[in-house]
């Protein structure tokens, strides 16, 4: 049985659940075992790097020296911050021999920086590639779906690698997989407001509600993601803009992982699809 | 006389390499001129004998050194696809390709014995490749497995 | 009709008719075996050969005394067929100036010409084992340190009186001006010192590199039983393998020293 | 007995400084067979010249050592001095004590030290040398001109007016290239095919120029003076001896929608076609792969309707061999590519076009006959965003380098929008103007204060499409510091100018060397630009880096001044460095022949009174021999040797550094 490392972080215990969740599932149905970093810590995102340069690498690194001593040697990072983070440390750190040697000091922990971060997408086709279509019992034929990468899982030269950050495809082989039709549209890699939630709501409500009219506009029946941040801003929000006067009507917000979840047929409550913000289950339906 | 005075000088203060470089005209020598106009300082223990092109760098001029008591041997030429003359670096790589490993399985190993492609652009990089023959030819001592006679001169 | 009977009954008749005013094959003398140069149909019954045959006739094709009786016809084991393609192809003998009694392993293959030859060669003899022996002490100097092959060599070559009994017995040697003669540059110094020996037993081995069939008659020539087989085997194995290149297969081949691909090694080239 | 003079040149200080230069003199002069040694300040200096000359007259010198900077430097000029002096100018070599030595060493010592070794290798070589004499070689005054855009026809038309034969080779089925395609030329805003129209004719029918349409290089063998080029001339399967133009085939061709070319794709052709109204020459040509008749076997319909039967299906490609003194490079350009910018819509966006598209637009002979029309849906765009800089000076995505043109051919494009869509809004986005030239900067004010073109200093960081059709632009003001969007109706990209894809192809044939963005390398930046390091090749126009018309033409120009340079003598001198060979001892293993990059070695029958041939031997054609050396390598019993780099003199100057003791004698230097 295969196996790799998994960094769940914060977001996949609360807001982003049906990330873990559906990872879970279809990791069980591939036959991968997660082995969870023991004793992991917070990446840092959003709030360490603007507020101390050493912290917003020491908290990735010793999170990447815990997986080394675990003996892993690829760990899954499901939240695309935290991907980002740990995947961004790892490259500087390759970039920055000195800097390595600094971070041994402050934690305390000496690391090779040999461990590879893997996102939700990577992993995703991993498990395709490794097989993993072949036992999609339901797909949802013909649903047509936006692909929405935002920033993390598009951009960040090293971070993201193997894909065009102007114009990603990475998304496009695996919603096909599942029997949908992938849409072209406009705002794939449009900011959803991220980091603001919660420092300026209303921005994010105006800039997520253009990315769910562009969907719409092109087509789309619902949008795949794969990032926790993305995923409530598009998903929660929704009733918000329709407040604000934005846009009204609803469009399900699925996890990439959910969808294939979905397609293997696994029972849309394991997957946490009734944990939505915005109706989800009526995807499950189109299921069969 | 000059020379022989330089020699036992190093004699005394220990070994100083002889290295031959044979380049060719257009892009090797240019690239010495290069460095020489960009002012970079390199080791002076080489000594450039100018061909027209490797194509015209017989392996009997390489052995020549060495009964000459040369420590180690530069070939030096166009890149690939960059011969003045078309072709005769590639004639060169073949013929060096083949008299390389003989000299080395008849004992005389890649210490002694260098290839370089160095262009008309590439001033520095001559200048780092003496350097860092001249470092090796000093770590691997005088050669005087073909020749003892010169070396004792 | 035994092997020594056909290479008898097919020269006789070359000569009789025309087609050869010479055959070069081996006879014996006081019991060892010596080469024998027949103009005469009637001296075909002194023709023999058996596995002590070793000498590569070939080698007697640059001899005026054998070049004034084209067509001449040539008793030759695979090395000796390969060295005569080889020959052809460096444009030495005309293809129709010479016919090969061509014998094979234990098998007599006729009066053959040399396309027909080089054919035969291709088809039956298209890869020759070295003796073994001889690959296993190649693999072993190759092993050595530095160090060790150094003084391998050095103390090889010391032996060599530079006689260049070598240089007569190969038919690859046919310069009428060998470097090694050459005094204006005297780039190989005739001196039996190590430069002087050194410099020619590399350059003998070098100005085969893609010409040497391995025919062993080098080294068999040698009073001083210098090991050149070693430097000629490892020169091969390195052009076959880097190059694909195997000598006197075929009468249009290039001469490897003189033709190159874009695609040749770099890797040695800083 | 040899009677060297060695003369060391202090360069003032460059080499003095790190040299002891009469420390070096006083050895030289004791070198075996020097019998005159001096040092002065400036050896190519008037005086410095004078001295030599005086020391070779004064000391009956057989042979010279000037101990300065690179030979390429001044070689010639102290060569000079010796011819003047009465000595055979290859009886004078340099060593090179400055560039080899004394720039790039400091301790005094060593850089002596190495100084006299330099120059005692080249007193050792000079012993050596052969009075040569120069190689004079027959000139072919016919130039091979390769491309028919504007500065090919113009290199081509001044080589012929200057009485010269010329082969002009175009790849496509017309003369004129991209500036055919232009509507109006910056800054005069004159018609460009007005203006080139007339030239292309005049190519066309001048009694010196041979024009070569559908044709392209094949290879090329020779040298200057002595080039044969190989051109494969396509298939057109229309016989131009035949046809008069009359249009019926193209007119009753049955396979009508294939993207024009000419239109960058904004109007359909048949499948025999001329490139345009104004093709030169106006024949049609068949495009083998869309012709119902040559892919399917059935139509055949232009056959039928031809009145003249110029129509030919067997036509088949034919190779033609041209000779050639002189080749000059015109291939030009292309545009780069803006489907690598996802984030422009990845070349997706129907209404985001590139220049050209906009130029056949607002072309008076365009598909829209001069009409700003958008190829979508075919409305009068009321706002248009031009962007410059599209791949120029990115080096991640395009090419690092400013593309030169697009600056006032955007201009000009906003200037013409504006007089033809009265009304219409013209919005720029720019990075820098870059608008050096006659009038240039005059044109760019005129399009933002007189024809009201909104100039935006930014970049665009998107373009896309909305559903209703309208192209949102969204980018940065980096004067006013606010992100703008702007709402069009079509988008003109000034992709950045790239070398056309198989211009390397053709210049590694040629050997000419071509730089990391694949233009070609002119010999000398500043003092040879129209020159490539190859003698005998010459370039005109974009292929060379990003030209405008101007430029094209002047460059196309000098280029044919250089060529009626080459060709105003019969013959060419040629440096003497050719080999030799020795025919009593070569063995005839033709090793030599085999290897010679020139194919410059052949068979050589030495035949006695009666004819009969009794050896032979190989035998090198001065004429072709470009003296690389090649041969004497391969040559194992060393018969084959070549001038001024005889095996003798390489010897020499090896044993010349053996570390013994003065005056021992070396082998072989006898």
């Amino acid at each position: 049985m295969k196996s790799i490392g998994y960094y769940p972080g914060c977001a996949l215990a609360c807001s982003g659940i049906e990330l873990d969740l559906s990872i879970r599932e279809l990791s069980r149905l591939a036959e991968v075992e997660l082995c969870e970093v023991a004793d992991w810590n917070c990446c840092g995102a959003s709030s360490a790097h603007s507020t101390g340069h050493d912290l917003a690498v020491a908290l990735p690194y010793r999170v990447l020296a815990l997986a080394e001593a675990q003996g892993l040697t690829e760990v899954l990072a499901p939240c695309a911050s935290c991907f980002s983070r740990l995947k961004g440390t790892l490259v500087r750190l390759r970039r920055n021999p000195e800097m390595l040697e600094k971070m041994a000091g402050l934690t305390g922990r000496p690391c090779r920086n040999s461990v590879a971060v893997v996102n939700v997408l990577e992993y995703l086709n991993r498990l395709l590639k490794d097989g993993l279509a072949g036992k999609f019992t339901a797909p949802l034929k013909g649903v047509k779906v936006a692909a929405y990468y935002g920033c993390l899982l598009s951009r960040g030269e090293d971070i993201v690698e193997g894909d065009d950050a102007e114009n990603p495809t990475g998304m496009e082989a695996a919603i096909r997989a599942a029997g949908c039709e992938v849409v072209p549209w406009n705002f794939a890699t449009e900011c959803c407001g991220g980091a603001f939630s919660l420092a300026k709501p209303e921005a994010v409500v105006e800039l997520s509600a253009a990315i769910l009219g562009d969907a719409e506009q092109a087509g789309a029946q619902m949008i795949v993601t794969g990032c926790p941040m993305c995923h409530s801003n598009l998903d929660m929000r929704q009733r918000a803009m329709s407040a604000a006067g934005r846009r009204t009507g609803s469009m399900p917000i699925l996890y990439l992982s959910e969808l294939l979840g979905l397609a293997a047929g696994i029972a849309p409550k394991a997957i946490g699809l009734d944990r939505h913000f915005t109706d989800a289950m009526s995807v499950a339906g189109r299921s069969a | 006389m000059e020379k022989t005075e330089t020699i036992t000088e190093n004699a005394r203060t220990g070994f100083e390499p002889h290295i031959i470089a044979f380049v060719c005209n257009w892009c090797t020598y240019a690239g010495a001129d290069l460095a020489g106009t960009s002012r970079l300082q390199y080791a002076p223990n080489v000594r450039i004998i100018k061909l027209p092109c490797t194509g015209r760098i017989d392996p009997l001029l390489v052995l020549k050194a060495f009964q000459g008591g040369a420590d180690a041997v530069l070939v030096s030429g166009c890149h690939p696809g960059d011969c003045h003359y078309t072709s005769g670096n590639y004639h060169a790589r073949r013929r060096w390709s083949v008299f390389g490993k003989l000299l080395a399985f008849a004992g005389i190993d890649g210490r002694r014995l260098y290839f370089s492609w160095v262009s008309a652009a590439e001033g520095q990089k001559f200048a780092d490749l003496i350097n860092s023959i001249t470092k090796e030819v000093h770590a691997a001592g005088p050669f005087d497995r073909i020749n003892p006679a010169r070396r004792r001169a | 009709m035994s092997i020594v009977d056909s290479i008898r009954a097919d020269a006789a008749d070359l000569l009789q008719t025309g087609r050869a005013k010479l055959v070069l094959g081996y006879r014996n003398r006081q019991g060892r075996r010596a080469p024998i140069l027949l103009t005469d149909a009637a001296g075909a019954d002194q023709l023999v050969y058996d596995a002590e045959c070793r000498q590569n006739l070939a080698a007697y094709l640059r001899k005026p005394e054998v070049r004034q009786h084209f067509p001449v016809a040539v008793v030759a084991a695979p090395p000796a067929m390969r060295s005569l393609v080889m020959l052809a192809a460096e444009s030495q003998i005309a293809a129709d100036s010479v016919t090969v009694l061509a014998v094979g392993e234990n098998e007599y293959h006729g009066a053959l010409d040399l396309p027909a030859t080089a054919q035969l060669l291709r088809e039956k003899y298209a890869n020759l084992a070295l003796p073994e022996e001889l690959l296993r002490r190649v693999r072993e100097i190759a092993a050595m340190s530095e160090e060790e092959r150094a003084a391998f060599w050095t103390e090889q070559f010391s032996k060599c009186t530079r006689c260049y009994a070598c240089r007569s017995a190969c038919p690859g040697c046919y310069c009428q001006w060998c470097i090694s003669k050459r005094n204006v540059p005297q780039w190989i110094s005739t001196a039996d010192l190590p430069h002087g020996t050194y410099a020619w037993n590399i350059t003998r081995a070098f100005h085969h590199a893609g010409r040497c069939t391995l025919c062993g008659a080098c080294e068999a020539a040698c009073p001083q039983g210098l090991p050149l087989m070693l430097l000629n085997a490892h020169v091969a194995e390195c052009v076959e393998k880097e190059f694909g290149h195997k000598t006197g297969y075929d009468l249009a081949e290039k001469p490897l020293i003189g033709s190159w691909r874009t695609e040749d090694d770099d890797g040695f080239v800083r | 007995m040899a009677r060297v003079g060695v003369f060391i040149c202090h360069c003032g200080e460059n080499i003095a400084r790190t040299v002891d230069v009469a420390a070096a003199a006083a050895a030289a002069a004791k070198f075996p067979g020097v019998v005159y040694s001096v040092d002065y300040k400036y050896m190519c200096s008037d005086p410095g010249q004078q001295l030599i000359r005086k020391a070779i007259a004064d000391h009956k010198l057989t042979g010279a050592v000037v101990a300065a900077c690179s030979p390429r430097m001044h070689e010639n000029t102290f060569r000079r001095a010796a011819a003047a002096a009465g000595m055979n100018p290859y009886l004078l070599e340099m060593a090179n004590v400055r560039e080899h030595c004394a720039w790039v060493h400091s301790d005094r010592a060593a850089a002596t030290a190495k100084a006299i070794d330099l120059i005692r290798v080249m007193v050792e070589k000079v012993k050596r040398n052969r009075s040569l004499k120069t190689i004079t070689v027959p000139v072919e005054p016919t130039a091979v001109v390769i491309g028919g855009g504007i500065a090919g026809i113009q290199a081509a038309l001044d080589i012929a007016a200057g009485g010269k034969q010329v082969v002009l080779i175009e790849k496509s089925p017309s003369l004129g290239g991209h500036m055919a395609r232009l509507s109006e030329t910056f800054p005069t805003l004159d018609c460009s095919q007005c203006i080139l129209t007339p030239r292309m004719v005049e190519a066309a029918n001048h009694p010196n120029i041979t024009l070569m349409t559908s044709s392209e290089v094949e290879s090329v063998g020779g040298f200057v003076g002595n080039f044969e080029v190989t051109v494969r001339r396509k298939a057109r399967y229309v016989d131009p001896a035949k046809c008069t133009g009359c249009g019926e085939c193209w007119s009753k061709c049955p396979s009508k929608n294939i993207p024009s070319e000419f239109d960058a794709g904004l109007s359909r052709r048949t499948a025999i076609y001329r490139a345009s109204p104004q093709a030169v020459p106006n024949q049609p040509v068949i495009d083998a792969q869309h012709c119902l008749m040559l892919t399917k076997g059935r139509c055949g319909v232009c056959a039928k309707v031809c009145p003249r039967g110029a129509i030919n299906f067997k036509d088949a490609d034919e190779l033609v061999k041209v000779k050639a003194g002189a080749i000059v490079l015109a291939t030009g350009f292309e545009l780069w590519d803006h489907s690598a910018y996802g984030e422009y819509g990845a070349g997706r966006i129907a209404d985001v076009i590139d220049g050209f598209a906009f130029e056949r637009l607002a072309s008076a002979s365009g598909p829209t006959a001069g009409e700003i029309r958008r190829p979508s849906d075919g409305a009068e765009p009321k706002t248009v965003v031009f962007v410059q800089c599209c791949g120029s000076r990115d080096e991640k995505v395009g090419v690092k380098y400013c593309s030169k043109i697009c600056c006032m051919y955007t201009a000009k494009h906003a200037m013409l929008y504006a007089h033809k869509v009265h009304g219409g809004r013209a919005v720029v986005f720019y990075m820098d103007i870059r608008s050096a030239g006659k009038g240039y900067d005059e044109f760019v004010r005129r399009a933002i204060e007189k024809d009201g073109a909104e100039y935006i200093r930014g970049r665009v960081s998107k373009i896309y499409r909305r559903a209703d059709g309208k192209i949102t632009v969204r980018g940065t003001d980096t004067l006013a510091g606010m992100p703008v969007t702007v709402e069009a109706d079509m988008v003109v990209l000034a992709d950045a100018v790239t070398p056309r894809a198989d211009a390397q192809k053709l210049a590694r044939m040629l050997g000419v060397a071509y730089d990391a963005d694949g233009f070609f390398s002119e010999a000398h930046p500043k003092l040879r630009p129209v020159e490539t390091a190859v003698a005998g090749v010459y370039l005109a126009g974009a292929c060379q880096a990003p030209k405008d018309i101007p430029e094209s033409v002047s460059q196309a120009s000098a280029a044919a001044a250089k060529v009626l340079g080459l060709f105003s003598k019969p013959k060419l001198e040629r440096e003497p460095i050719v080999s030799h060979v020795n025919r009593i001892t070569c063995a005839h293993c033709r090793a030599c022949i085999n290897a010679c990059p020139y194919k410059a070695i052949e068979d050589f029958n030495i035949l006695d009174r009666s004819g009969k041939v009794l050896r032979t031997v190989s035998n090198v054609n001065e004429g072709l021999c470009q003296g690389c050396g090649t041969c004497v390598s391969v040559c194992r019993s060393k018969s084959i040797d070549l001038d001024g780099f005889t095996d003798e003199q390489v010897y020499l100057q090896i044993a010349a550094l053996e570390p013994v003791e003065a005056g021992a004698k070396t082998e072989g230097s006898s």
